[in-house]
């Protein structure tokens, strides 16, 4: 019943003269656009794009999205990403007439509602951090990662520093080294322990007087707390350096401890994750950035302030930070994803944001609970709103890897989990349930799994089979990269 | 709350098989001198019935604004989006879907991506393009740092003074640390001069950063500015409005090497300015040391033609610190919403809209020049935008045009030590196929005093 | 036009195939005589642009109403919809779909009505339901008309005066012409009198029909009133407003032989009054007799349970001139529009909805009737909806209310010859879950004159 | 890849104390609810709807939706109904604040901008009938047939006239004769020639001064155009009878020749079909009527009147026709529906209603011409925007029924033709491919028909075979009807 003729690449279906939107005149009489232009500025036809319908718009598009899982349609456990359900209100809201179509050049007073909303967002994240202050620029975690070792260069600057390594665990994600790089540091890459936990003496054998930051996730990417955060908090102030707390697993400790008490000095958001963004088939993110108090003067702006306020309402202005290492990216953020976390953490309130990581928490642990017999936990038996398995034993026993499971469970109607990473555990599956899915979800993926975990070896290797394709082939896409369409000759 | 599932006696049932006797044991481990104890001060949670009303209240606090007729730009345009854009952008099986890392259940964003890869380059005249960057700014400064890689020339870039100014900040803000020098070439005439640019341009230099439609909304010598980077073996690196290419000639039929754009115009709403869309494109050549994520085609296990992530080893969760970028998440429904949109006007629609903007903004120019206390600032050739010289105060200025439901802008005061002195009084203005002869009539009547 | 494929050189192509030379040969078998010549007198095509601000300027136009505060009722509410409704309604697998035919191509939408079917039987507390009438008015007609096969008596009904009043011109229009006589017992007190209403029913009376809550938001003694109809043979049909059935007792539970409803507070925007939903059950003995579409479970060919459009041997596809309705295309969307709501409402919502509704119409019954120039103008218990006595011009009254920013109504002259004199300075006022304490003091306070 | 688990009935997917929306308390104080309402008329507990969450609700609907072919996803000839692309334009002005927010008892000087819409449309329909006065109130086709008749009815009773009998053809669609019952008529019914038009000598035969109405679908059910239209109408007036027009085929012929014009007295839009309602899944339709002047005073109302102008403004208001049959329905009649067919008829104007109904005979001649070599074409080999073949050959020789070619069109991604209707074919399928479908389509469709035709006719009795169920047993479920769901006892 597939439509294989809608989900044709779009200038397949193309036809010279095909139509869909038009424009009227501008009605301003004939003139020649020469009169207008310089000729030498004038293209002598219009770019090459194809020439469709309405209607093949909206069948190409919509057969497409059928080919997608999606939060919408199918269990989401891919781990680190905090697959949540995307509450439909916020989509109504965020496109209403006086939120969606504002110039970011009007005039502050044209805009007090939107500047108090981006205020009072300022002021929660500021709070579940427990963190004074907070900007909203960043446009996703990675941005977030970048701007606070900016901020963080800029105070050594000031200060007289010349501070040159950023240290992070092994299980870091790829974007910390890779801010860090952008940044102009070094980077410093420690082991983790067999606990999965930071290696807390080799991180001291690191530090040093050159040492700016420590970046650590926290709970940590095999889904685990640092417990030892306050000790690795007080041995990074002891020579002078900060610590990053990389947010992308807030999801595990709203309410729960802040990453302001247990020792962390900045942190980023993710927006997109933990308060629901929602993902955009890979972003819109937003990821906003808390510091402590010595820090603010550096962030980057603008940001909102409250001044005083005129016949009993509070004015909302923009301010740019005495010493702020000054813009990451054109206008104020990525508003429309950071409204959609407003509206999140005023539905919930502090009560509901605490059930959103008691339950997250709860269902990660019920998960793990009912794999942990037939698949390997490399780190503790307990977790926090996520874990990995790993697959290595199954490998090697019977050949079937942390993909193979993967690309199965496509079948069972299940989103795969992370895989193959965090790079520490080999053949790592890394489950986040998220606490939007129910218990009998959650069974279902457990009986799948277990399933799956006695199917035949070289079925699993060519799952999945129910999907228009199957196994991808990688190599040959990168040997010889086919990265646009071209009409045959 | 609305999102659990989980009922007390579940909640029950998960703990006995856990082996706990409560949630708060599931916490156990984090000591407990780090706990939170207690609630946030946050507000208290609201259901729906109540924030709809107290949300619609805030966005009418902001109708004053939107109620203006839009003729601001820098950067930002108020061009029309054909509903069908919507229609797409909201189907669930996108917007609640991630990056597309299991192909297979990923085909339809991954199709997607490469329908957008392909439509930027028909669009830029590129060879190659990435799958978005986080907005027109950054993917300039992505640009940049990639020229650098591309030339191994990591201290020093030149870039116009006619370059939007938060770009100009930005750059800052990414290259200060990375102690590369950013010489800036003034353009006090609204376009850059070119002999000035030769002179700073040097074999050190990484690239020419160069925007066209520029700031002001002036048309830059392209070709000769090309021919004066590449002299010294730096890049052009170009920043476009999109829908000027309905009309004008590509970045690549230009010269430019890394072309980048604000795809704001592209089917995005302003949204208070953000999230937008970083389009990059380049050369074939420097492909694989472009930033950002990239779809390829390929054939699967059946020899069927579909869909992957393409050239990951470029990417961070593969070369950490030697990734082309730091980027991860990105703008994939933007590049959805600027693939629907480029799809809905094709080439014939994509005119239509340059030459309706393009002939307004002319009528605007003709109108507003015509006014006592105005004169055109620079005496350039322009797009859709052009920059106004006003015999007054511009914060005055823009008042006045809000009363009479105007939004004029921005004034350049805006932006403080990013232009020169004698370009304090300036004010842009924008027109977009959105407005009509009547609006700019109406327009210039409130702005006769 | 946007909407069309067929390029000049296809159409020729096509034209050759069809072997014509022209698309005018294709209506050649029109008699020249009978063919429209020239253009229809038409407006000009205009563009989605166009379009797009004549119309957001023709509903702005209609804004000063919807910008006030709605305690308008009478049959049509300002509930409040959920956003996840809008989110489903519009998906284009829904919306663009048609009637199930084909049940292989429709699981969807069969699967959809079914669940309506059942929700709408959960909510009445009866047996069977069909997939959707026109609106609850034709719901109440076809009712009517069933009740008359049930009891094959067609000469006579007994209506309440308290229903309805637009309802009872519908059955008016219908039955007249059938020759089937209409009684109406009024309902001076603002319900009905039992003894009266039993004296007008004979045992050639087909059935009773009544609203409750009624028109005027008052509950009739529905168990008596189902007594004195079945004394004499005759069918109770009711008309019951949904929501307050998260409260009151359910047509099911007092003796209701046919239960209709106007389906509109379930989700369904007001839209100047449709499209609505009719909602229509019955107890199982009659189901073979009732109106309209029914979609049942069955099993495939594999021995899969699936959804199939059922009994369609009353319909009129197959009955022809025997049908138990005439009606073909019936209200898809909005049946599934309130099988969304019911269900994220679920019964807990309901009955908060319900309450919330009931306990502000109280408070603000009190606010009003407080006030110098009104009174309640029944006293009978009431839902969320009660009629008030106006001393003064109630057109008068409308116009002060709306000058202060509130609409509330309708007030019965409007309703010509559908009630008695002494009615004639009613208004009535309604109140849903939207309201809050704050907008009915400000109401009560617009009104102290 | 499909969830199973999420497309489970809904009432299987309640778990006590799952909630999804939530109201806030009224806020006046605890007051019992005895207090306000009569203890007898309370229920005890609230009806027993199922109990899910708002991710629940979503999944659902969501994975279901993809149940369904439609326009949006699939080629859609389902003859008679018009399936045609429902523009997204239509789709969000029909949301705008201002118009699907308006309560219908607001004051007409509240909503003038609602009324000068309708008023447009009530001229624009009754400019393409041809035929002067239009009532908006019929909700459907079948609804504004009852409504047309009604008014018949009471125009003739006005006239003393004693008028009983309706003819139409045995082409008709059962709604024909259904309505007539309705307003009740006796029912008369034709045989249709060879020609598949009105047998005009037996038109003759029953015509006489009890006959009220001659119902007729012009073009017919079978796709061509009565052209004897104006000599029926002849005879009809002759015995002082008055011709309907069942304007479901209207969009063969706007621009092209006009009902009124043609000897019409009174006509049906299905507003749905022709100007793009869309469809709903099964409605809301739209079947306003138009009829000739003598009628307008019978016409149900409200009717929008332009009265004079206030200020250089027209003022719109309600009136009710003099002799108005009254009501058909309650408030002002399907607006939103009406509304859309608006927006289409002010996009397209008169060149674009032209092209609509010229591209829609084009595109069913060249369907039908691409056809006609293999399947049996019972009624001429020409068309209007629709046509009838018959698989009567098929199913002599090779065992192959109307339904099997229907249920194997699904695999190969089209939706399948009307079948069986009109009744008057054998085996009929009847195909109308609609103005927007590109030659490609036609192309592809005509090649799976003609390939289907080749099939083994045993799988093509088992087909579909691509969908999630096949062949429902329908007379089991007729046997023993199962509404709805009941819990397990
Ligand atoms: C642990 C961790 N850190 C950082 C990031 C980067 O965040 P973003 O993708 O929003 O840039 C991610 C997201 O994938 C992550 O999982
Ligand atoms: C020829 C014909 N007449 C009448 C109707 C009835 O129209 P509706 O379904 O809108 O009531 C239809 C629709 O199916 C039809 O095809």
């Amino acid at each position: 019943m597939r439509n294989q003729q809608a989900t044709q690449l779009i200038f397949e279906l193309s036809l010279p003269g095909r139509r869909a939107t038009r424009f009227p005149d501008a009605g301003v009489g004939p003139r020649n656009l020469t009169d207008l232009l310089p000729a030498s500025a004038l293209a002598e036809t219009p770019p090459p794009l194809p020439e469709v319908t309405e209607p093949d718009v909206i069948r190409h598009f919509v057969n497409l999205s059928t080919l997608n899982m999606s939060v919408d349609t199918h269990f989401y456990p891919l781990g680190s990403c905090t697959m949540k359900y995307n509450p439909k209100r916020h989509e109504r809201w965020a496109s209403l007439p006086g939120i969606v179509d504002l110039h970011p050049y009007l005039s502050e007073d044209r805009i007090q509602g939107m500047l108090a909303v981006m205020y009072e967002m300022q002021e929660m994240l500021a709070e579940i951090a427990g963190l004074p202050a907070v900007s909203l620029q960043p446009a996703a975690g990675a941005h977030g990662e970048l701007a606070a070792l900016l901020t963080a260069a800029a105070y050594f600057r000031d200060r007289g520093e010349q501070r040159t390594k950023v240290i992070f665990p092994a299980s870091a994600h790829g974007t910390n080294p890779a801010s860090a790089a952008i940044a102009g540091f070094d980077c410093v890459q420690l082991e983790i322990s067999k606990t999965g936990l930071v290696n807390i003496e080799q991180l001291k054998s690191k530090l040093d007087h050159e040492t700016a930051v420590f970046m650590i996730t926290n709970p940590n990417t095999v889904g685990l707390f640092e417990r030892d955060i306050a000790e690795i908090s007080r041995l990074l102030h002891e020579v002078g350096g900060l610590v990053y707390i990389d947010g992308a697993n807030m999801n595990a400790i709203l309410g729960i401890t802040r990453p302001g008490d247990f020792g962390g000095d900045m942190m980023h958001y993710n927006v997109h994750k933990t308060f629901t963004g929602p993902h955009g088939a890979g972003g819109p993110g937003a990821g906003p950035i808390a510091v402590r108090d010595f820090l603010e003067p550096y962030l980057p702006g603008p940001i909102v302030k409250r001044a005083g306020h005129a016949d009993g309402e509070f004015v909302y202005s923009l301010v740019n930070p005495e010493k702020s290492i000054g813009r990451m990216r054109s206008f104020f953020g990525n508003v429309g994803i950071l409204l959609r976390g407003y509206f999140y953490l005023k539905t919930l309130g502090a009560r509901g944001v605490r059930e959103v990581s008691e339950t997250a928490v709860l269902n990660a642990n019920y998960l793990l609970e009912k794999l942990k017999d037939f698949l390997y936990v490399p780190h503790g038996d307990r977790c926090m709103h996520e874990f990995v398995v790993s697959a290595k034993e199954l490998q090697t026993k019977r050949g079937i890897s942390a993909m193979d499971i993967a690309k199965r469970l496509l079948d069972y109607g299940f989103h795969a989990p992370t895989v193959y990473f965090p790079l520490v555990v080999p053949e790592a599956l890394m489950i986040e349930p998220t606490e939007t899915e129910s218990k009998e979800t959650l069974d279902a993926f457990a009986a799948a799994l277990r399933q799956i975990a006695g199917e035949d070896p070289e079925f699993l290797q060519q799952a999945p089979h129910s999907t228009k394709n199957s196994r991808p082939d990688d190599v040959a896409a990168a040997r010889h990269p086919v990265l646009k369409w071209t009409s045959a000759p | 709350m609305s999102y659990l599932f989980t009922t007390p006696d579940q909640q029950q049932e998960m703990l006995n098989t856990i082996g706990v006797s409560s949630v708060e044991d599931l916490f156990s481990h984090i000591p407990d001198e780090l706990r939170f104890r207690g609630d946030l001060n946050l507000p208290v949670g609201k259901t729906e019935l109540e924030l709809e009303s107290e949300i619609r209240a805030i966005a009418n606090r902001n109708r004053n604004g939107t109620e203006l007729t839009c003729f601001l730009g820098g950067g930002v345009y108020d061009h029309f989006i054909p509903s069908a854009v919507d229609e797409i952008a909201q189907r669930g099986e996108y917007y609640t879907a991630y990056t597309p890392y299991q192909a297979e259940a990923s085909q339809g964003s991954l199709q997607v991506f490469f329908e957008y890869q392909t439509l930027i380059c028909e669009l830029l005249g590129m060879d190659v393009s990435n799958a978005s960057l986080y907005e027109g700014g950054t993917a300039l400064v992505e640009a940049a740092l990639m020229a650098m890689r591309v030339t191994r020339r990591h201290r020093k870039i030149v870039v116009l003074g006619s370059v939007h100014p938060e770009y100009r900040e930005i750059l800052s803000t990414y290259l200060e640390q990375l102690g590369c020098e950013i010489v800036v070439v003034p353009a006090l005439e609204g376009v850059a001069d070119v002999n000035l640019v030769s002179d700073s341009l040097d074999d050190q230099t990484a690239c020419l950063i160069v925007q066209s439609p520029n700031f002001f909304g002036h048309l830059e010598s392209m070709a000769e500015l090309a021919e004066a980077a590449h002299q010294k073996g730096a890049l052009l690196v170009s920043s476009t409005d999109p829908i000027s290419l309905g009309l004008l000639k590509q970045p690549g039929d230009l010269g430019v090497d890394i072309a980048t754009a604000e795809g704001q115009p592209l089917g995005i709403p302003m949204q208070y300015g953000g999230p937008f869309l970083g389009i990059l494109a380049c050369r074939e050549e420097y492909m694989r040391k472009m930033p950002g994520r990239v779809i390829g085609t390929t054939s699967d296990r059946l020899g069927n033609s579909c869909f992957v992530l393409n050239l990951q080893a470029r990417e961070q969760h593969i070369r950490r610190d030697k990734a082309t970028s730091n980027i991860c998440t990105n703008q994939g429904l933007l590049a959805l919403r600027a693939t629907v949109y480029l799809t809905l006007l094709g080439p014939q629609g994509l005119r239509e809209a340059a030459e309706r903007c393009c002939r307004l903004a002319h009528y605007a120019a003709e109108r507003l020049t015509a006014l006592p206390n105005f004169e055109q600032a620079f005496d350039q050739p322009f797009f859709k935008e052009f920059a106004l010289r006003y015999r007054g105060d511009v914060r005055d200025l823009s008042r006045r045009a809000a009363e009479a439901g105007f939004a004029i802008g921005p004034t350049l005061d805006r932006f403080p030590g990013q232009f020169d002195e004698s370009m304090r009084s300036l004010v842009l203005c924008a027109v977009t196929e959105k407005r009509t002869v009547e609006e700019i009539d109406r327009l210039a009547e409130a702005l006769s005093f």
